[in-house]
């Protein structure tokens, strides 16, 4: 693929005032706080979010074609209650994962089954979904964590080290650079826009649109079920109540990272660094300790005013755009 | 058959909410009566306020997550003021000016600045919920319900003619003022317009931003509205409530038949959908299904209701 | 093999239902191998419903298609592919966000493992691109290209697929003549190659200028299919409509001697120092190629942001968005009917009124009965083909839309009146009820600006013309008896006046 | 460090003040107070970031009973001294303080059943219950023994409803109308806290019920868990039909601080399993005095009005 010089400098651009502001955040909380800016606490944010991060550059491509899925929460909930369920049965633990992977990958089927085959609307599919599957969770394990019999390694996933780095982010880091290759040098990037931006023109193109949107809700439900093997561990345990508010986090990281509704547009790197703006506000904040109520309102502000830095500054590049090569002769 | 070609999602919401009176009248002895109607009514009538609102902005290509911190807030905010001395119509009247300030936030965001809504009503709903539990603490606790005057409660527990609830009232009134604007009204017009295309609608000469703005102000109206209903007749403001309240407010309007992008829906259908919901949830209490079952009936109810639409839509296609 | 005896495509009794409609009752027909075979009709004929059958866009209800004497039912539009067809649909299908290249590749992209392989057509595409316009370059996104360089972008996709079928749905309809007559070049080299060329459009010029055979339409129905060879122009409109039109320039009948409407250097980083005046109860007709500033224009008119001075009336114009040109008695036809013009999610009658609702208020509510006697006025007026008034408007064909908008536009009854590529995609016999209504207009005191590609629309119904060319005016022309084809070319084209 | 389960519950504010109170006024120790928002992963964020500030001692509330075992793992890795409260490890390798609010729901059950089968002997008892959706602790420590402690008194006691509260007086209050709709039998309600208690007293009394004859019942008898002064002021209200709770604060966060600093301050083995008991108070308009009730609620929410006068009017 030849080099994309316009959108691609374009999007950078809004990616770099996204940065700008996820520096200034750091610089901030770096200089009012002193356990904020170490290594540990870098390592602590991203091993906590590895989850959010991997399944928002996955479910960013998914977004791109217009399409999202609010039942990441159910998904990873079912699928840490599954897991550990099958590793307390004795289970070794990568048959385990294996098995979980399968089932949740249910739910991408499910999903994108409704939204291509049966045009039912992304909302009303994934919440049912959500609803299906957080009920599901709760009914294998009787409403308690799973946590007896568990192997001893059960936790290792989470807590051992690669060449320095804890697993969950080197996990994540690779999931990331995954998508975010496939998002900019393979078709399916190029298919998720094409969807996205005109779905007609995509079809007439002969491109198979239910195939790749199907296939992307099979991939984020992949991630979202990995993601819930990774808490699993973590907490040492199959909670079916685990992260609630996971799909909204998803969707505000992928949202606030520059894809919108319909999709057409967005980067994968966008997204990851928007999740990591939100996660340093609530880090950051914490460490100050503000009381958590006040927590909630500067993240409501910190969210509009960055997302409207980062659309204003977008519209200007736009229009200094159409003004420069090729328009005036 | 001219009908089904007309509206399948509407004659399958209906049909689904017939079945499930009938189901439920025989399946609990409890289930048809007059107080029980009343308290599904009085379930949905929240839901359903905003909704009516919210469903025309919808109908505009755009959303409100913010509703529930609205609401919740809203509560707090006139019980607050209720609290410490200040008279109930006029705590009233302040808290639904104070309401429509979160609504022209969010206009001023969306629809003036036009960034993303989810991301602009997902900062409201963190503001707006955040001063929530501040009020509440401000004034001392978790929630406020010590010392709130008589005549708070009976504001929203005096039924209107001594016969209706005062929330089902409102929601008849909302859900009539909807229909007469969707079906009579230059702004009903220009709605579907802006949400069939805005670009068209611009170049139409339709005031885009000033009438998504005054949907937006609406919606939040009728959040602040349901807050102050609500606190009343519980009788207790809590910062807390109305989390997921966004949720239910947008499954009713799709369910009704409006679709996200906009350009299509009624304020019927999200009636429709709203009823069905709060059928459902009513049903399920009654029959003692367990909560886990709960949840998963009512993913089976959104998902199973659109599924029988497509069908019926492919029927009358053919 | 004999190329030109052959059938490569033989159709038999195609028909097609959607709800309400039979858009197609039995079509049967064959294309020559090697050939241009071209198909009219009136809009809503069924055309377009028949090219997508062809290309596996939308299922036939009944009827079969042979290809290369075998069966052939596609079931999508790259089971087409596959066997060699490529289409040019009517509508832009183009994505916005990707380059140029990318367009041109979708969907059709040599890959290992979904990585794309550099494409070995690029060098034809980029040849194809520069001599229709070297403007356009292979890295530009598709969003900041003008409607008729994203027509060009399409047909280039089209050319440089490997086919033997190509099928092209109106693909001159925004494109001035320079560019039509390069395509022209480029099917008549193709025929030679021995491809076979299925070839739509309104302008009945082009049919005789370059097709085989001729296949009309009327209503979903055939009336005939014809070797071009020996049919005059005229046989060929009374095999459509049932009847001749012919065209030609008649003066409008009002004074035209007081100007409403005066631009004095007008500038914008496309337009340089534009000045013309219109008269009242004139139309004005704005000629040049492509990008020759021509809906910029139009735009400035309309709420743009211009340097310069626009005088209505005497009084100087500043308006900053679209309701304050209509609040000043503008009123515009817009170019990109699908993105600009209609409300396709809404019925015909729903969007008939919506630049002026105040015509079915009464006592400040919508009448429903005011609604549909508006809607039932206007499907009457410009014969508008649509199985009802209640009919969505994306449902519509084409032509059919346009006529939606500009009834949506007259409905305005605005004083002056633009009108962007009025009749782009419009039979012909509607064009002449369009034409007539213009002339109506200009009759009743109304001043209009036609924007046009289309040589014969403004000479044939333009009072005076404004030639363009590269943002300037360069020449503004009376219409009359001594106009010369010839010379508005060459000016349009560049040559110093 | 303290780590509350979720500081939108009034009992969880309350204990927030109290532990930092104590804790500066005691030993003049700083307390940084991080959310667990009632959610597993979020509680083993917050000890991440109480490990990573370097904090000398961490009371956890968790949530749930696996994740505490990874928590205290994780502090005990740092070694950083931890607490738990209401939930433990099977692990057993840290301090435990334990509220007894078994033994109080217990009672709160035998109450309610005998006060109710005095004043109505002929209606025979039908309990509803309004949990959190299932959570383990709660049907340990409350729901499970409320119902052991009516059934002590009234053998043939049934629970004819028991459904998600959501620890929400609105929602608690919508499902109660349901549930009373469907089990108009219903004569003694137990909400897992407060707010589901008042939620249910809110639904009882649109339906014209949710009253007492001065401390007789008439319609049923409603129980709650936390004992703030929303709850009291009904309680003490001799014609509303809620009429129990119980709760403790203040004893609570003084364990905690008290057993974080004596590990903190090598007095005590970090990983040594201990439970320390703490009283749940029970109170109930029969038999503790309006005096008692003032107390409790001074000593546990800093309570600052009077509750005799807030109750005159
Ligand atoms: N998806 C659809 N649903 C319902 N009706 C349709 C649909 N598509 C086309 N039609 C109807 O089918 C008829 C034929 O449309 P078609 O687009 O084929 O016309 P056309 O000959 O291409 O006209 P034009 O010259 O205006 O492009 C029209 O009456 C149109 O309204
Ligand atoms: N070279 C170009 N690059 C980017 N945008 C262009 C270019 N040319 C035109 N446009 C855009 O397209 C719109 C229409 O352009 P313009 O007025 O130049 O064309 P025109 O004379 O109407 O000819 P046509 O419609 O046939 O292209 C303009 O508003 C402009 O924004
Ligand atoms: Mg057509
Ligand atoms: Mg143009």
């Amino acid at each position: 693929m030849g080099p994309k010089s316009n959108p691609m400098s374009l999007v950078k651009n809004q990616n770099f005032v996204l940065l700008l502001i996820f520096v200034a955040l750091n610089v901030y909380f770096a200089t009012t706080t002193q356990s904020y800016f170490q290594l540990g606490n870098y390592f602590n944010m991203l091993t906590q979010n590895a989850a959010l991060l991997l399944t928002a550059a996955a479910a960013t491509l998914l977004m791109k074609t217009g399409n999202f899925d609010l039942s990441t929460t159910a998904n990873l909930a079912f699928s840490g209650v599954l897991y550990a369920l099958l590793a307390s049965w004795g289970l070794p633990l990568t048959l385990a994962a294996v098995i979980t992977l399968c089932a949740g990958i249910c739910f991408g089927a499910i999903n994108g089954l409704l939204v291509t085959r049966y045009d039912i609307s992304p909302f009303i599919a994934t919440l049912g979904m959500m609803c299906i599957g957080g009920g599901a969770a709760l009914l294998i394990c009787g409403g308690q964590s799973v946590r007896t019999g568990l192997p001893d390694n059960f936790s290792s996933l989470m807590q051992t080290d690669i060449f320095g780095l804890p697993t969950p982010i080197v996990i994540s880091f690779v999931g990331i650079t995954v998508f975010w290759v496939a998002a900019n040098y393979s078709l399916i990037g190029k298919y998720a826009m094409a969807i996205g931006s005109n779905k007609n023109a995509a079809a007439l193109a002969g491109i198979n649109v239910d195939r790749v949107v199907m296939g992307l809700f099979v991939l984020v439900a992949i991630m979202a079920s990995l993601a819930g093997i990774m808490t699993a561990s973590r907490i040492g345990s199959g909670d079916p109540r685990v992260a609630e508010f996971f799909f909204m986090d998803v969707i505000v990281a992928i949202m606030l990272g520059g894809t919108p509704l319909t999709g057409g547009r967005g980067t994968v790197i966008g997204t990851v660094i928007a999740a990591m703006i939100v996660i340093v506000i609530g880090n950051g904040l914490n460490m100050l300790g503000i009381l958590v109520f006040w927590q909630t309102v500067i993240k409501g502000v910190i969210l509009i005013m960055a997302v409207t830095i980062n659309e204003k500054f977008t519209f200007s590049r736009l229009s200094e755009k159409m003004s420069a090569p090729g328009f005036s002769q | 058959m001219r009908f089904l070609h007309a509206d399948p999602q509407k004659v399958v919401l209906i049909g689904i909410l017939a079945a499930l009176i009938v189901g439920l009248t025989f399946a609990s002895p409890h289930f048809l009566s007059v107080t029980n109607f009343t308290n599904v009514l009085l379930k949905v009538a929240v839901i359903v306020i905003i909704a009516s609102a919210a469903n025309l902005l919808m109908v505009t290509g755009n959303f409100d997550l913010s509703v529930g911190s609205v609401l919740a807030f809203s509560g707090i905010l006139h019980a607050y003021m209720s609290k410490h001395g200040v008279a109930i119509e006029l705590s009233i009247l302040i808290t639904l000016i104070v309401a429509m300030g979160w609504g022209g936030l969010n206009a001023l965001t969306v629809s003036v600045i036009g960034i993303n809504p989810v991301i602009a009503t997902v900062g409201t709903l963190f503001i707006a919920r955040g001063f929530a539990l501040l009020i509440a603490r401000w004034d001392g606790g978790a929630n406020i319900m010590l010392g709130l005057p008589r005549d708070f409660v009976d504001f929203g527990r005096d039924p209107v003619f001594g016969l209706i609830p005062l929330a089902i009232v409102v929601m008849v009134a909302a859900v009539g003022t909807f229909i007469f604007i969707e079906k009579k009204t230059a702004l009903g017009r220009k709605a579907y317009a802006i949400g069939a295309n805005l670009k068209s609608a611009k170049l139409s000469g339709i005031n885009t931003v000033g009438i998504v703005s005054l949907l937006y102000v609406l919606v939040a109206l009728f959040a602040g509205l349901s807050g102050v209903l609500q606190t009343s007749r519980v009788g207790l403001a809590a910062p807390t409530v109305g989390k997921g309240l966004e949720f239910d407010v947008i499954v009713a309007i799709i369910l009704g038949g409006t679709s996200m992008l906009g350009g299509v829906g009624s304020t019927f259908g999200m009636l429709l959908g709203a009823l069905v919901v709060g059928f459902t949830a009513n049903g399920m209490v009654l029959l003692g299904i367990p909560f886990y079952f709960q949840t998963i009936a009512y993913g089976g109810i959104l998902i199973g209701t659109l599924l029988l639409s497509r069908k019926f839509d492919a029927k009358a296609a053919a | 093999m004999n190329g030109q005896d052959e059938n490569i495509i033989e159709i038999r009794g195609i028909e097609k239902s959607f709800p309400g409609v039979k858009a197609l009752k039995g079509v049967s027909f064959g294309v020559k191998r090697g050939t241009v075979h071209c198909i009219v009709g009136e809009n809503g004929a069924g055309k377009s419903t028949f090219i997508k059958i062809l290309t596996g866009a939308q299922p036939a209800t009944r009827g079969e298609i042979k290809l290369g004497g075998k069966p052939f039912s596609p079931h999508h539009v790259s089971d087409a592919i596959h066997q060699g067809i490529s289409c040019l649909y009517q509508e832009l299908n183009i994505v916005d966000e990707l380059t140029v290249e990318e367009n041109i590749s979708l969907g059709q992209e040599k890959h290992k493992f979904l990585f794309p392989q550099k494409a070995d057509n690029l060098e034809k595409a980029g040849a194809i691109l520069a001599d229709f316009d070297s403007t356009v370059s292979l890295g530009d996104r598709v969003g900041s290209l003008s409607v008729a360089q994203k027509q060009i972008v399409e047909i280039t996709r089209a050319l440089v697929a490997e086919c033997s079928v190509l099928v092209m749905d109106e693909p001159t309809a925004a494109l001035s003549l320079g560019e039509t007559t390069k395509i022209m070049q480029v099917i008549e080299r193709l025929r030679e190659a021995g491809m076979t060329i299925i070839f739509i459009s309104h302008k009945l010029s082009e049919i005789f200028e370059i097709g085989d055979t001729v296949t009309v339409l009327r209503d979903g129905e055939m009336v005939g299919t014809q070797s071009l060879e020996g049919m005059s122009q005229p046989d060929l409109v009374r095999m459509m409509l049932g009847k001749v039109v012919a065209e030609e320039y008649i003066p409008s009948t009002g004074a035209r001697d007081q100007a409403v409407l005066e631009a004095r250097g007008v500038s914008t980083r496309k337009l340089k120092d534009v000045n013309f005046d219109l008269m009242k109860g004139e139309i004005l007709g704005f000629y040049g190629l492509l990008g020759a500033g021509k809906t910029e224009v139009a735009e400035v008119l309309f709420g743009h942001e211009y340097r310069g001075e626009i005088k209505r009336d005497g009084r100087v114009l500043r308006f900053r968005t679209e309701r304050d040109a209509l609040r000043a008695g503008f009123a515009l036809v817009p170019e990109e009917r699908r993105e600009e013009g209609i409300f396709g999610l809404l019925s015909v009658m729903r969007n008939i009124p919506l630049m002026n609702l105040k015509t079915v208020m009464r006592r400040g509510l919508v009448s429903g009965k005011a609604e549909r006697d508006l809607a039932d006025k206007y499907i009457d007026l410009l014969q508008i083909a649509t199985s009802g008034r209640n009919h969505p408007v994306a449902l519509l064909s084409g032509g059919n839309q346009q006529k939606v908008v500009i009834a949506k536009c007259l409905n305005r009854d605005a004083d002056i009146i633009l009108m962007d590529e009025p009749t782009r995609g419009v039979d012909i016999g509607a064009k002449q009820e369009i034409h007539n209504i213009i002339r109506d207009l200009a009759n009743k005191g109304k001043s209009v600006i036609v924007f046009s590609s289309e040589l014969q629309e403004i000479t044939g119904l333009c009072d005076r013309m404004v030639l363009m060319y590269d943002g300037m005016v360069r020449e503004t022309l009376r219409n009359g008896d001594e106009l010369s084809t010839d010379y508005i070319l060459e000016v349009v084209a560049g040559k110093e006046a | 460090g303290k780590i509350p389960y979720t500081l939108e519950h009034s009992y969880h504010q309350s204990i927030v003040e109290m532990f930092a109170d104590h804790a500066d006024k005691y030993y003049g120790a700083k307390t940084i107070v991080v959310d667990g928002q009632a959610n597993s992963d979020t509680t083993l964020s917050a000890v991440e970031n109480l490990i990573a500030q370097g904090v000398d001692g961490i009371a956890l509330h968790s949530p749930d009973i696996g994740m505490t075992a990874a928590a205290v793992a994780k502090a005990h890795a740092a070694g950083i001294p931890i607490t738990t409260t209401l939930i433990y490890p099977e692990t057993k390798n840290a301090p435990h303080i334990a509220p007894q609010e078994a033994l109080s729901s217990h009672r709160e059950g035998v109450v309610a059943a005998e006060k109710w089968i005095a004043a109505n002997p002929d209606k025979p008892i039908e309990i509803a219950i309004l949990d959190f959706g299932g959570f383990e602790q709660v049907v340990h420590l409350r729901t499970g023994p409320f119902v052991a402690g009516v059934k002590s008194i009234a053998p043939d006691a049934k629970v004819v409803a028991q459904q998600n509260g959501f620890g929400n007086t609105v929602k608690s209050m919508e499902i109660m109308l349901d549930i009373l709709q469907a089990n108009p039998g219903v004569n003694i309600i137990f909400g897992g806290n407060d707010d589901m208690a008042l939620g249910a007293l809110a639904a009882a009394e649109q339906l014209g019920r949710g009253k007492m004859d001065n401390g007789v019942p008439l319609t049923e008898i409603i129980a709650g868990v936390d004992g703030g002064e929303n709850a009291m002021i009904k309680i003490f209200d001799p014609n509303s039909s809620f009429k129990l709770t119980q709760g403790q604060v203040r004893d609570n966060a003084r364990a905690e601080v008290d057993t974080l600093v004596a590990m903190a301050r090598g007095e005590l083995a970090i990983d040594a399993w201990m439970e320390i008991p703490t009283l749940s108070q029970e109170i109930d308009y029969w038999n503790t005095t309006l005096a008692g009730a003032q107390r409790f609620l001074q000593e546990n929410f800093k309570f600052e009005g009077n509750l005799a006068e807030l109750l005159a009017n």
